[in-house]
Parts: structure tokens; sequence; C-alpha cells
């Protein structure tokens, strides 16, 4: 494996004592699938530290690695420099670690104080919890993210961005020498991605180490000091991030040129073929109205928790709705019905892959062809050859890195799980491709692809309707942006008069909302 | 907090009627006799609902409670036939100490060779049950082969409420106490809620589930010692098909069956709402060929109940939510 | 059309006793001696059941007189599917004497007629199965017997005046209705005018179930005198409960229960009399009997006669049936001398 | 505009899919695959086993015994591993069971044909897994929960439709229709062998039987692919309602007895035949083969035991202990498989590796 650049040796950056973490030679495998090979990581205290690379590259794993939560099959941990071994993350934690999961892991029936400090809650006499203290603690520690969401509601039904700010309070709120954030900001608007940024930068300030995982490049150059490159569970590089480009990064990290990241091409919209009028969920979004043509690519744009994807299931038959209606080509869909609006010929790509999107433990095949399980079938049966051939089409088309596409695709790396997401819902070859947040926790590679295969889609004359929080992507794909606020249409935007700022005004609503 | 009770208020409620409208129809439904009956009658379902619960809500189940009970209400009574001059102490905690044992089996098989609970148990449920027949074969223990004391023991009042009673409260209040304000009690919850999380958030999921099989079995033990006192006969066919009835307990009493939430306190009243169904039954003189059939609807009935209410209690929280429109 | 219940011919009912039953083979032989290790099974309703090991033991005592092999199997479940399965099994092991109480009257014919085809003898015990598809039964006590010592003793009891219930076994115990049913004929006699049968409740002979049912009964009959139980699992229960309440004293029970299992309660004055057959004397009749059918002694018709060890000459009665004798009952007097 | 030379290249980094499942197929589903012929293998051991050592085992009336006895067990075990699969249970089924020959009884004794009696038993058995649909479906309650109510329930309407009855005398033409044989076999086995292979097609080739895995999973993940969980579930439940009537018809026709108690308990019998043969009581996984596989081979056992004079209490025990190995079993190999897989790993040569940093392979035992 040769690379543009040649390696950069773990060559400590500007910090001269010992790093307080380090990995040397790890290795790890899962069956057969090395995650990783031989990486080094060194992590400074007082420095953030990104630690990039495409999906798969094995940063996660790294990162369980650290957590406690895997062991490394070969090679060690260094803990202020001397080798440690975490049996679980209950030791990982005592040595001073806290870790943000790339996916949320909330208990559902406790409440969002008790997820917060589960096992340390505070407690007085008899050992006894004291709630009004933990109630308190967690409402400081949602104050410093700027946020406000109710302790004491359980943490079931609580959007994804509401999930990951619970973690990342639960993170600092641990006081760690080190913090480890798995792509913390995947899931969160501008304004809450500030907020996290200046705790993490505050905690660094008063000496603790930041690793940050992130496939959004500004946001590296951002926070971080310091970037450690992987491929293919490989250690790359290791830099000071003033040493580098975006362009010398991405280059690094994928092995190769990358061009155009938006690539939409100019398409000419054609007939309206979705049509949603006065759509109405009480208390979530109301009298919602719009239209996309084939060809068009219409984006929801609107800060976290606006309502956007409601609007989406609703559309797609997920989730009930009180009033208002869909259309497909002029025919209403009944409520409540994904398989007829299915049949009608809209796919939905969820936001949250591993709940909704996909069945961790079935295989790639199964995953990627449960849309088409009756197209594929022949006089009602279905064989599990013809089942392979299908799924390989589009898993191959999008590149998806498995062992075999027999494995379960749990097996996969995050971003490699959302391709097979995406491939069970184009396989279904729709008319109308709603897709919420399509490139979520995918890397640069991937979604280049993914903007091109949805520029590609709508020239062929699919409409597409995108949900999506990062204002780039929006920007670069759209030819219509259609703003949420409070579960409300409030604006319309063409794409020749999009901007940043035309976008986020709206999307804060005109008298800017309390946050 | 104060929401979640809402939940035990429902089967509460569903109890007071139950008792109301008994006691309308046959006014000595609430004399103290019959109280006491009832109370008596509750206890020992109400120590295998408590550890139930405890079990439920790690996201497991013990199907083999009743056969546990019947292993060990045999045991005291072959103990108690040995050594009659034993003191009631000692031969509780002698039960105990041999339910905890079966727990441990139970425990040991879920935690160490990971595998479901439900099929554990509904194994364990045979074979322990067949390790009674094998011990007790064609015996029964009689009432006369038991010291006077521990037979008084099982209908004795303090305070003109059986001491039975006593018991099931306390395990009731303690078990409840730890649960709802111990981290290791919160802990429970969480195993319960999302197992994989739980490895995530370094909780000691084996140990903790293994405690809950643990004192489930010691319970199961306790209950065995109380019934051994209150029946007085005992064969190897004690507590045959009781699990159901606790399971059902539990769950009447708001215990998710998938874990992660209810309380014993729900559990016990559960228990209670069980027990006093029989007994208004038989007082309300129900032909006998319907009692089961109301039961059955009854226990449906409750759970479609405590569904009702609990979805009424999630939208009043969706509306008072922070971030609620 | 279609086939329905009324329908003639000989495809309807099987179960009518008087046209099928037909004492099988040639004549007896009243002086036939009784073959060498002959092998006779005890199926009872249920294993380990204290009355039927009991039972199991006169069996097995009786078996041993005659040489006979003796065994004793069953289900631990006493359901009638389950014992069909056994019979299934001794048909295979082609038992000579198959010695069954029947959880089921109906339910077991196909597969004891089976057996027979197979050559083995059928003797049911405590519980009958339809008469034609077992060649005796041997009935512990007539069920008038039985009917009429519990009436007399509740009548003795409270003194021939007030209300009295009865607490029975399952719904469809198919004894125990029988002696109810005959129990209610035999209070329309005129000595028992001041009798008042207010209730009939079943507890399931659960302990539980039982306990509630007699709470039920006390509560909803504030002046009832006396329970009858005519089961063992009940009469304990009841004297139990009564024994342990404020009761104690004004209510009583009586009915049918070992003397092992009362001791207790006739010692402590909760309970005063109670009947019972002795379970031990009716498996060996049960034994004897299926030694004698096997031996060709008898074969089954009524009149016959055959001698049944330490019990000496017993004769078959109408409808193929033994009776053992009438029932004992037991007090404070004569319940140590028993241990059953 | 667009210039996507970054997907003509080949993509080092990506491992070429085989074309055939590779040696690492999920290894916990190859596991689980195995022991379904690990059940087959057993039951044929307990059969040569039995045969050879336990006398009148091997012959013609007693296969017929056994297979009389296994017919209603195996019919409700169908739809209940399809239930099972969908991450639900039914716990009603014997009294659904018990509801429907009482019902049987009932009609019998009004004077109806036994030929309209027979379908209008099914017909009742749906209506009974209508209302365990409904409760499971619209009103969203466990399905554990309401089948234990139910399980009171129908076995108390039970009681009520015929009280403390007993009928037997159904005509011989029907009864021996259930308890026929032709040479060895009963006639009864052909529906359940019929049945069985509607329901192998239906669970593991047709796209519902996909779907059911899917919800079984993950239940959400399925109604977002367009399944329509809910209806799905609620047609299980109708389905094992009337597989219940059937198997009431054909259990009141075998005895030749409709009664309120009949077939009290036997639904714990056919989860554990449907744990035995392998499938999750989770949800998700499992296969047809096997449950039948485990349905004979409780038969078998307790009927090889029975010829050999075992006592029940052994029998119960053994059955407690074969449920309790079905699942110890297959967990405990799965593991002894990884952990030799990564002691193969960890002894493949790897070039700049100082020994020292090696791990002992089994030191990873204790996690996860
Ligand atoms: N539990 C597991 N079992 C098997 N393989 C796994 C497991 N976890 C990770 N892998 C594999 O290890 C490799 C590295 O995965 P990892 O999750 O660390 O990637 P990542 O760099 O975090 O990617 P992404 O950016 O998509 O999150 C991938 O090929 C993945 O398929
Ligand atoms: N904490 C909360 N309490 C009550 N309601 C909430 C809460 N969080 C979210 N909601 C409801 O859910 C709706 C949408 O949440 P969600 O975060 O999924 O929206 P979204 O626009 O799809 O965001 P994204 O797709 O960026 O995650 C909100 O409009 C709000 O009504
Ligand atoms: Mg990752
Ligand atoms: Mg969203």
């Amino acid at each position: 494996m040769t690379h543009p650049e040649g390696t950069t040796a773990a060559s400590p950056g500007t910090p001269t004592e010992a790093p307080v973490v380090a990995m040397r030679d790890v290795s790890k495998h899962f069956g057969a699938v090395a995650a990783l090979r031989n990486a080094q990581l060194d992590l400074y205290a007082g420095e953030a530290h990104a630690l990039v690379g495409e999906n798969g590259a094995g940063k996660s794993t790294i990162v369980k690695i650290l957590a406690g939560v895997h062991q490394p099959d070969t090679g060690s941990v260094l803990l202020d420099g001397s080798p440690v071994r975490f049996d679980g993350a209950a030791d990982a934690q005592a040595a001073g670690i806290a870790v943000i999961y790339q996916e949320p892991t909330l208990f559902p029936d406790l409440s969002v104080a008790e997820n917060i400090f589960m096992g340390r809650q505070p407690v007085r006499g008899w050992r006894r919890i004291d709630r009004g203290a933990m109630r308190r603690q967690a409402n400081e520690l949602f104050g410093r993210l700027g946020v406000r969401i109710n302790p004491d509601r359980p943490a079931r039904g609580l959007s994804i961005a509401d999930q990951q700010i619970v973690e990342i309070a639960k993170a600092i709120s641990l006081d760690a020498r080190v913090l480890v954030m798995d792509e913390p900001t995947a899931a969160l608007s501008g304004h809450e991605v500030d907020r996290l940024f200046a705790v993490a930068r505050s905690l660094r300030d008063s000496g603790a180490a930041v690793l940050f995982i992130s496939h959004r490049l500004d946001e590296v150059f951002t926070l971080c000091q310091r970037v450690t490159v992987m491929r293919d569970g490989q250690f790359v590089s290791s830099d000071p991030v003033s040493d580098l480009s975006v362009d010398q990064l991405v280059r690094r990290m994928v092995g190769r040129e990358i061009s155009a990241l938006f690539p939409k091409n100019e398409a000419e919209a054609g007939d309206t073929v979705l049509e949603v009028s006065g759509l109405t969920q009480a208390g979530v979004f109301a009298d919602v109205t719009f239209e996309v043509k084939a060809g068009e690519i219409v984006a929801l744009a609107g800060l976290v928790g606006a309502g956007r994807s409601e609007i989406v299931r609703a559309a797609f038959g997920v989730d009930h709705y009180d009033s208002g209606e869909v259309r497909v080509g002029g025919t209403t869909l009944p409520k409540g019905d994904p398989g007829s609006a299915m049949a009608a010929g809209i796919a939905l790509v969820p936001e949250d892959r591993r709940q909704q999107g996909l069945v961790m433990e079935l295989s790639i095949t199964r995953n990627a062809t449960v849309t088409r399980r009756r197209e594929l079938s022949r006089w009602g049966l279905l064989t599990a050859g013809r089942e392979r051939t299908a799924a390989r089409e589009w898993t191959d088309r999008l590149k998806v890195k498995a062992a075999s596409i027999d494995n379960p695709v749990s097996t996969l790396s995050g971003g490699n799980q959302q391709k097979v997401v995406l491939a069970k819902w184009l396989a279904t070859r729709p008319r109308v491709l709603i897709v919420d947040e399509p490139t979520r926790g995918i890397d640069i590679g991937t979604k280049a692809e993914v903007h091109r295969l949805l520029s590609e889609l709508a020239n062929d004359g699919v409409a597409v309707l995108m949900v999506s929080s990062e204002l780039p992507e929006v920007l670069g794909m759209a030819d219509r942006i259609l703003v949420v606020h409070e579960g409300r249409l409030v604006a319309n935007v063409p794409r020749a008069e999009a901007t940043e700022e035309s976008i986020m005004y709206a999307a804060t609503g005109e008298a800017g909302r309390p946050v | 907090m104060a929401l979640m009770r809402f939940r035990e208020l429902g089967i509460l409620l569903a109890l007071v009627l139950l008792v109301a409208a008994t006691t309308i129809s046959n006014p000595r439904f609430l004399s103290t006799q019959s109280v006491r009956d009832l109370l008596l009658g509750a206890a020992i379902l109400v120590i295998l609902a408590v550890g139930q619960s405890l079990v439920i809500i790690t996201r497991n189940v013990d199907l083999s409670v009743g056969s546990i009970l019947g292993l060990t209400a045999f045991g005291t009574g072959a103990l108690l036939v040995a050594q009659p001059n034993l003191p009631i102490v000692v031969v509780i905690l002698v039960g105990m100490a041999f339910g905890a044992v079966l727990g441990t089996v139970n425990g040991g098989l879920v935690t160490l060779a990971r595998v479901p609970a439900l099929v554990v148990t509904l194994g364990t449920l045979y074979a322990f049950r067949g390790f009674d027949y094998a011990w007790a074969g064609g015996r029964q223990i009689n009432a006369a082969d038991m010291p006077r004391p521990f037979l008084d023991f099982g209908t004795q009042r303090i305070l003109g409420i059986p001491i039975l009673a006593f018991i099931a409260l306390a395990v009731v209040l303690i078990v409840g106490w730890c649960l709802g304000n111990l981290r290791s009690g919160r802990e429970f919850y969480a195993i319960g809620s999302d197992p994989a999380a739980a490895v995530l958030y370094g909780i000691p999921s084996g140990r903790r589930i293994m405690v809950a099989f643990v004192v489930n079995g010691a319970l199961a033990g306790l209950a065995g010692v109380l019934y051994a006192a209150r029946f007085g006969t005992l064969d190897a066919t004690a507590g045959s098909g009781m699990e159901l009835q606790v399971v059902a307990a539990a769950v009447v009493g708001g215990v998710a069956i998938f874990g992660g939430s209810g309380t014993v306190y729900g559990a016990a009243i559960g228990a209670v709402l069980l027990t006093t169904i029989g007994s208004s039954l038989a007082v309300l003189r129900v032909s006998p060929f319907w009692q089961q059939a109301v039961v059955g609807m009854l226990i449906v009935g409750a759970i479609a109940l405590d569904r009702l209410l609990s979805a009424r209690v999630a939208r009043r929280l969706q509306g008072s939510g922070p971030r609620g429109a | 059309g279609g086939t329905t219940r009324d329908d003639d011919g000989d495809d309807d009912a099987q179960v009518d006793g008087e046209t099928t039953e037909e004492p099988t083979g040639d004549a007896a032989d009243p002086g036939a001696e009784v073959p060498e290790g002959l092998s006779v099974t005890f199926l009872p309703k249920q294993i380990n059941n204290p009355y039927f090991d009991i039972a199991a033991a006169g069996g097995d005592a009786a078996v041993g007189e005659f040489a006979g092999e003796f065994n004793q199997v069953g289900p631990s479940d006493a359901t009638a599917s389950s014992q069909v399965s056994y019979i299934n099994t001794l048909t295979q092991q082609g038992v000579d004497v198959i010695v069954t109480s029947a959880n089921d009257p109906n339910a077991i014919c196909p597969a004891l007629e089976e057996a027979r085809d197979g050559g083995a003898k059928i003797v049911t015990y405590d519980s009958d199965t339809d008469a034609s598809c077992r060649d005796v039964f041997v009935n512990q006590a007539s069920p008038e017997g039985i009917a009429q010592v519990q009436i007399e003793m509740v009548a003795d009891l409270i003194g021939g005046e007030g209300e009295i219930a009865i607490l029975s076994a399952t719904a469809n115990a198919t004894n125990q209705n029988a002696w109810i049913a005959l129990m209610e004929e035999e209070l329309q006699k005129p000595e028992y005018e001041g009798i008042e049968l207010v209730a009939t409740v079943y507890g399931d002979d659960d302990d539980q179930k039982s306990f509630q049912e007699t709470q039920g009964l006390l509560q909803s009959h504030p002046d009832l005198k006396a329970i009858i139980a005519p089961t063992t699992v009940g009469i304990a229960a009841a004297a139990r409960y009564i024994d342990g309440s404020d009761y104690k004293g004004q209510v009583h029970v009586t009915g049918l229960g070992t003397p092992n299992q009362m001791r207790e309660f006739v010692h402590n004055g909760t309970v005063e009399q109670f009947a019972l057959w002795n379970p031990e004397e009716l498996g060996y009749l049960a034994a004897w009997t299926g030694a004698a059918l096997a031996a060709g002694q008898i074969t089954g018709a009524p009149g016959e006669t055959f001698s049944a060890g330490d019990l000496g000459e017993y004769e078959i009665g109408e409808g193929s049936v033994v009776l053992l004798g009438p029932p004992t009952v037991f007090d404070s007097n004569n319940i140590d001398d028993f241990d059953f | 505009m667009v210039r996507d030379t970054a997907f003509e290249r080949p993509d080092v980094s990506a491992v070429a899919l085989p074309d055939r499942p590779g040696p690492e197929r999920g290894g916990l589903r190859s596991a689980l695959a195995r022991w379904e012929t690990a059940v087959l293998a057993v039951l044929a051991l307990t059969v040569v086993v039995a045969g050879v050592f336990v006398d009148g085992f091997a012959t013609q009336r007693n296969a017929g015994f056994l297979l009389l006895d296994v017919i209603a067990i195996g019919l409700l075990a169908l739809p209940l591993t399809l239930i099972i699969i969908t991450g639900e249970i039914d716990l009603s089924i014997a009294s659904m069971l018990g509801l429907c020959s009482a019902t049987m009884g009932w009609l019998w004794l009004e004077g109806l044909p036994i030929e309209t009696i027979i379908p209008l038993c099914i017909a009742l058995g749906a209506v009974l897994g209508v209302i365990n649909g409904l409760f499971v479906t619209v009103l969203g309650l466990p399905s554990l929960a309401v089948t234990i109510g139910t399980l009171a329930l129908y076995r108390g309407l039970a009681f009520v439709v015929l009280g403390n009855q007993a009928v037997a005398d159904f005509p011989r033409s029907f009864t021996s229709l259930a308890t026929g044989k032709i040479g060895w076999i009963p006639y009864s086995v052909l529906p359940l062998v019929f049945l069985a292979v509607v329901f192998a097609i239906l669970l593991h080739f047709t796209p519902f039987g996909r779907s059911l895995y899917v919800i079984g999973y993950n239940r959400e993940a399925a109604a977002f692919s367009g399944i329509p969980v809910l209806r799905t579930k609620f047609l299980l439940f109708v389905a094992s309602g009337a597989m219940a009537g059937f198997a009431g018809v054909f259990w009141t026709l075998r005895f030749a007895s409709a009664r309120g108690d009949n077939a009290t308990g036997l639904e714990l019998a056919v989860v554990a035949a449907v744990l035995l043969g392998g499938v999750s009581i989770f949800g998700g996984k499992g296969a047809l083969h096997g449950v039948l596989a485990g349905v004979l081979l409780m038969g078998a056992l307790r009927n090889a035991l029975q010829l050999a004079n075992v006592s029940a209490d052994v029998l119960s025990m053994v059955t407690g202990l074969l449920l309790i190995a079905s699942v110890v079993i297959p967990n405990i190999a799965l593991r002894i498989r990884e952990a030799s897989r990564r002691r193969a790993l960890a002894t493949v040569p790897r070039t700049d590796k100082s020994p020292a940093s090696w791990q002992p392979p089994g030191a990873e035992d204790r996690k996860d």
C-alpha cells in the first residue's frame, strides 16, 4: 500500500510530556475481518486530537478498545506510559476515560438524569440516591450545553439529537482526563455543535485530552490541534492540523484524489409526482403542504427537532397523521400504510439506520432484498440464489465493504451499514425517493457517491426529497429548499436564492427560537 | 417519578373497585376474619411476585418458581419431621438458602452459559419438579407430622394481622426500597432496559442478573416455608402451575414483561388483586364453571386498563416536554 | 344430512354398556390356578399421589402372594391423554393385567380395547371407565354407601338441624359428582328435613383454592353449621383453614380423608369424624381380581366368585362390579389404629 | 459537471465479495443451522439406541403409538414456531384446544351433524385467535401477558360450555379417522405432514416467511421496510387459533371424549418442543425442520423411557435437562469455535511483532 505523500512517523506534535493514552501496534480481528492492524495512537493532555478515516477504517474499534469494550488481540494500550488492560467499560471509566459512542446507547425506560448518572448517582445517607441533586446536576450540564431537556422524562422517545446530547452530558459529567467522542456531531445542528465545541475546548484547556472523530473535516479543522489518519485498520499519519490542507487530509484518508463533493446536475423538472397537502399531526407538525416534481431534488432544512423526520415518516405512512393528504402521481395514499406507499413508488431511507433501516442480525443479502421480496419471488417462492444476485447488484454498485454478503449487517462499519440501507431502497427503483440524513456518518468518498447517485436518480426522473442537517449538502444538492420551523413550513427557497444565512434565518424563525 | 407511580395507582384502583363491589354484595367480605384471610392468602403470592419482578425487570423471567416453592416446601416438611425442635427462624433461613441454591442454578445457566432465561427456567421447571417427585415419591407430610409451633406460625397474628402478611410486607418494602434508592438497584432497571447499553456503561450485568435469580430463588424458598406452615399438608405437587399466576401478578402489577420498568409495589398489588379476585368470586358465588373464565377476563382487562392509563400518562408527558410545540 | 347424535345404526355410541358388554372367552373355571409370574401393572390417575401409592402397596402385597410381577407406572399429571400413552406402552410390553383408575371414563377406552386385543385383562379401581372397555371394576364402596355415611356423619355432628355445604374437588370429577347427587337424594329423606344444603363449591383439589372456597362459604353463609368435603385434599384444607380461624368450634368439617392427613385435626378437635375405605385393601383386592381374571377363575360375569387372599371371598355384582365394603368412620377413638 | 473519476477506479480498499457464502458465514447463524442438524442427529441416535436396547420400541405398532402421541403437539407447534419467530408467544393454545373440544361436545349434544361441527370448531379456534390477535396488535399488549390471561379465560369458557359433562358418544366412523391406521401409520399423520410442508414452505421460501424473521429481529425496521407488522402478527394468531381448533377436533376424536379440561397444560410441552427445535424465544431465529425434529425427539424419548419402565419423575427431569442442553450446548460450541479461531489467528506469524505484546488468546473470554 503506497501513499502519495509517504507516511509520517508517529512523531509527537507540540506537547512534550508523555501521552496520557497511547496505543502501540494494536491489532483486532472480528472473525476473519481485520478491523485494526498495528494501529498507533498518541493522545496528549491538553489537546484535541482528531481521528479520521473512511468508513470501516477502524476508528470506532479504537474507541471501543479505549473504552474497554473490546480487548486488543495483540499490541498494547498505554496509560501514562505504562501498559494497561481494560476488562470492561468500568475499568476504562475508572482510569478516567469517558466515551461517547457512535451510536447512542441509552436506557429507554430510565429518566434522562439517571441515564447521565447511572452507577454514579449522587447519594445521601444510607447510600440512598439523591434525586434532587441528580436533577440539579443534570440541569447544570444541559445548561453548559445550551439545551433544555427535562431530566425527569424517560429517554424513550428522545430524538436522535437529544439522545446524542444526553450522551455528551454523560461524558462530560465524568470529568474525565480523556474524552473520546465518536462522531458526536453526526446528529447535531450547527448551534448545538458550537456549544459542544465550546465545552470540549474548555475541557481541553483545563488539561483533558479530547479524541474527536468526525467525517466533517471542517469540524476537525475548527476544533483540533492534531489529526491522526487511518486507512483499512492501519495507521497512516499523525500531524498538527495546521500542517495539512483539507485536500491533503482527504488524499491520505482515501489514498486517491477526490473531486466534486456536491455534483448536482441541473435537471429539467417534470410532472409533479409527490403532493403533500395540509398534513398535520397534533403537536408535531401542522398544515404542511408541498410538492416534488420528477427530476427535482427538494431539501427539507431546519433545526434539529423541527419535525422534518416526522413529516417524511408520516408521508411514507410509518407514522399516522391527523389530517391532510399525500398523493403520488395524482392518487391519494391511504393513511399509515407504508406498503401502499411503496407500491405507489415511494421509498424512505430513514434517519436511524440501526433501529429503522436495518435488521442488524440478518445478513446483508436479507437486508438488501427485504423491500423486494415479493418481486423477487417466482410463483410466490423465493430462492436464496436469486436473493443473493439481487442483493449483489446494488451492494456492488454502492461498493459495500464486506467479507461476504451472507454476513450479518452488524459486522459492517457504520458507513457501510448506511450503504446497505441505500441499496435496499434504491433497489426498489422508486419514483419518489425520500432520504432522511442520507450521509450521516458516511465518509467523504461515499458521501460524494451518494450525492452523485441522488443526482443521477433525479436525472432519471426520480423525485427526490432530502432531509439534511448539513447546510453545505442542502445548498449543494437541492433545487429547492423547504425550511421547517417548529413543525411548519416557513420558507420555500429556490436554489438560486439560497444562502446559508437565508436558510438559517428562516430555520430559527422570525422571532428567533428560544434554545 | 411521580408520574411513573401512576401505573401502580391504576391497579390499586382496580383492587379498590373489586373490594368495594364485593363488599356491597356481601358486607362480610370486609369482616376482620375475611380481611385477615385475604392478607394471609396473598402473602405467599406477593413474595413470589416480588422476586419475579426483580428478575423480569432485568429482562429475564423465572418460570421455575412453582417448582422451587414445591421443593423447598417439601424440604421444609422433611426437615421438620427429622428435626422437630428447630427454631422457626432457622427453618426459614434453611428454606431461603435452599431456594437460593436453586436460584443460583438458574442464574448460573443464564449468566454463565448466556442462554435465554425463559428456556432455562422452563427446563428447570421440569427438572426441579422431577427432582421433587423423585424425592417425595408418593410420600405426604401431614400436619400431624410437623411441630405445632410451626403450624401455629402459619396463622399467628400480631395486632390482629397475620405474621405472614408482615413478612410479605417487609419483603416488599425492603426489595422496593433497594430497587428504588440504591445505585445497584437502579442498575437492574438499566440492564433490563437495554442490555447492550449496560455493557457499554460498565454495569456488571452478569453479577446483577445472578443476584436477581438468587434473591428470587431465596424468596421462592421463603414462600415454600410459609406454604408449609400455612397449608400443613405437603406432597410433591405443591406449587404446581403457580409460575403463570406469579408472572400474571407481576404483569398485572405493571412490571413490563420485557424488562426495564415497573416496581415491586405494583407487582405486590397485582398479587393481592389476583388473590382477591379468587376470594371475591368465591364470596360472590359465581358459578364454578365461570370462575376461571372471569379470572382470565380480569387479567386481560387489568393489563389492558394499565396500558390505556400509561398511554394517557405518556401523552401528558409528551405535552409537558420542554421541546413541546 | 350428515352424521348426528340421533343417527341410528351400529355406527353410533360405543358406550352403551348393556349392549356391548359381553363376557369374553369361555366360561369361568373357578378352580384354575393363578399362573406363575403373572405381570400386574397398576396405572393410577397420577403417580406420586399418596392415596394411589397406598393402594399400590396393597397391590404389591397381593401380587407377592401369588408370586406375580408387580409394577406401577403412570403420568405425573392426572390426564387421560398421558394415561393413554401409558396404556399403549403396557400393550406394547404385553403385560397380563392392567389395573387402572381412569382420568376419563371414555378417553382411555380405545387404548384399553387395544390392550385387551393384545390379551391383557383390565381391572379398574377407584374410578371406573365405561363398562365396555374393562373386565371388572373394583369399587371402593358403593356410591350409595359413601353418600349415606357422609350424610349420617354430618347429621350427627350438627344434631340434625342447620345449613351445610359441600366442598368438592373439580367441577367435573366423576366420582365426587356421583356422590354429591346421591347425597342430595339422601337429604330428601324425612329424617334429614332440618338439614339444608346451601352450596356446593369446588376447590379443584388445590390447597389455595380450597382455602378460598372455604372462606367464601363461611362469608356467604353466616349460619353454616358444617362442611362436607368428599375429597382428601379438600377436607384437609378445610380443616386446616377452620383450625386457624375464628370459626373453629362453630363449623364442623367432615367428609372423606386419610387418617394420617386428619390426625392432627381430630386430635385438636377441629374435626370430629370422617370416613374412608382402606385404599390399601382396595389395591389388594384389585390385584387379586386381576389375577382371578387372568387365571380364568372369573370372566367378569355377575354372580361369579373368587378368593382375594386375606380379604376372603368376593362376588361379582351387577355391571361386573366388585364391592370392597362399607367405608370406615374414623374418630378420636380409633384414628390411631390406622396408618395410611 | 460531474467528474466521478473516484468511482471508476477500482476501490483498492474494498474486499471483493465472494460468490458463495465463504467460510465466514455469520458465526451465530451457522451454529444455529447446525443446531437443527444436531437435533436431527440426536433424534436418530435416540431411535437407534432405543431400537437396540428397549424391548418393543422398534416395532410398527409402537411407531404408530408414538406418532399418534405427537400429532397434537406437532400441529400446535407449526403456527407457534412462526409466532415465536416474530418475537411473540401464544400460551393459550392448549386452552383454545380445550374450548374447541368442549364446544364440539356441546354441539354434538345439541344434535348438529359432525360434518358441520368440525368446520365450526376450526372457525371458533380462529375467532379465539382473532381475540388474542386484537389484544396484541390493536392494543399493543405483550403477547405473553395477553395469552396468560386468555389461557385462563378460554379454559374457563370450556368449563362453561360443557360444565361437568364429558361427551363421548362420537360416531365410530369419525373417531376411527383419528385413531385408525394404514398398516402402522395413523391416518391422522397425513394432515400433520401436509400442514408441516405447507408451513415449511411458507416460512422458508416465501416473502411472507422472510418478513417474519425481519419482524422478529426488529419490528421497527420491518415497519420501515413496508412489512405490515401488525397484520402479519394478527394473521399468525388467527392461524394459531384455527390450528388449535383443528387439533381440538383431532384430540376429541382420538380420545372419543370432549371435556373442558382436555389438553390442560399442553402449552408448555409445545413451547418446549419448539424451543428444543432451535427457535429463539427472542424471535428472529429458527427453522421448521428443527421444530419437527424437536417434537419427534421429545415423543421418542418419552415413549422409549416409558417402555423401559423409567418413572415419570425421570421423564420430567430429562425433558427439563434436554431443554436446557438445547440452549447451552450450541452456545458453548459457538464459544469454543470462536476461541479456537482466535487461537488460529494468533498463531499466524505476523511481521514486526514483539512476542511480548502478545496476549493469551483465551484472555478475552471474559468480555462481552
Ligand atoms: N463487532 C464486529 N464484528 C465484526 N466486524 C466488526 C465488528 N465491529 C467492527 N467490525 C469491522 O471492523 C472494521 C472497522 O470498523 P469500525 O466500526 O471501527 O469503522 P469506523 O472507522 O468507525 O467506520 P465508520 O466511519 O463507518 O463508523 C469494519 O470493517 C467493520 O466491518
Ligand atoms: N424532548 C422532546 N420533548 C417533546 N417533543 C419532542 C422532543 N424532542 C423532539 N420532540 C418532537 O419531535 C419533533 C421532531 O424531532 P426530530 O429531532 O426527530 O426532528 P427532525 O427535524 O427530524 O430532526 P433531525 O432529522 O435533524 O433529527 C419535534 O418537532 C418535537 O415536536
Ligand atoms: Mg465508526
Ligand atoms: Mg430527523
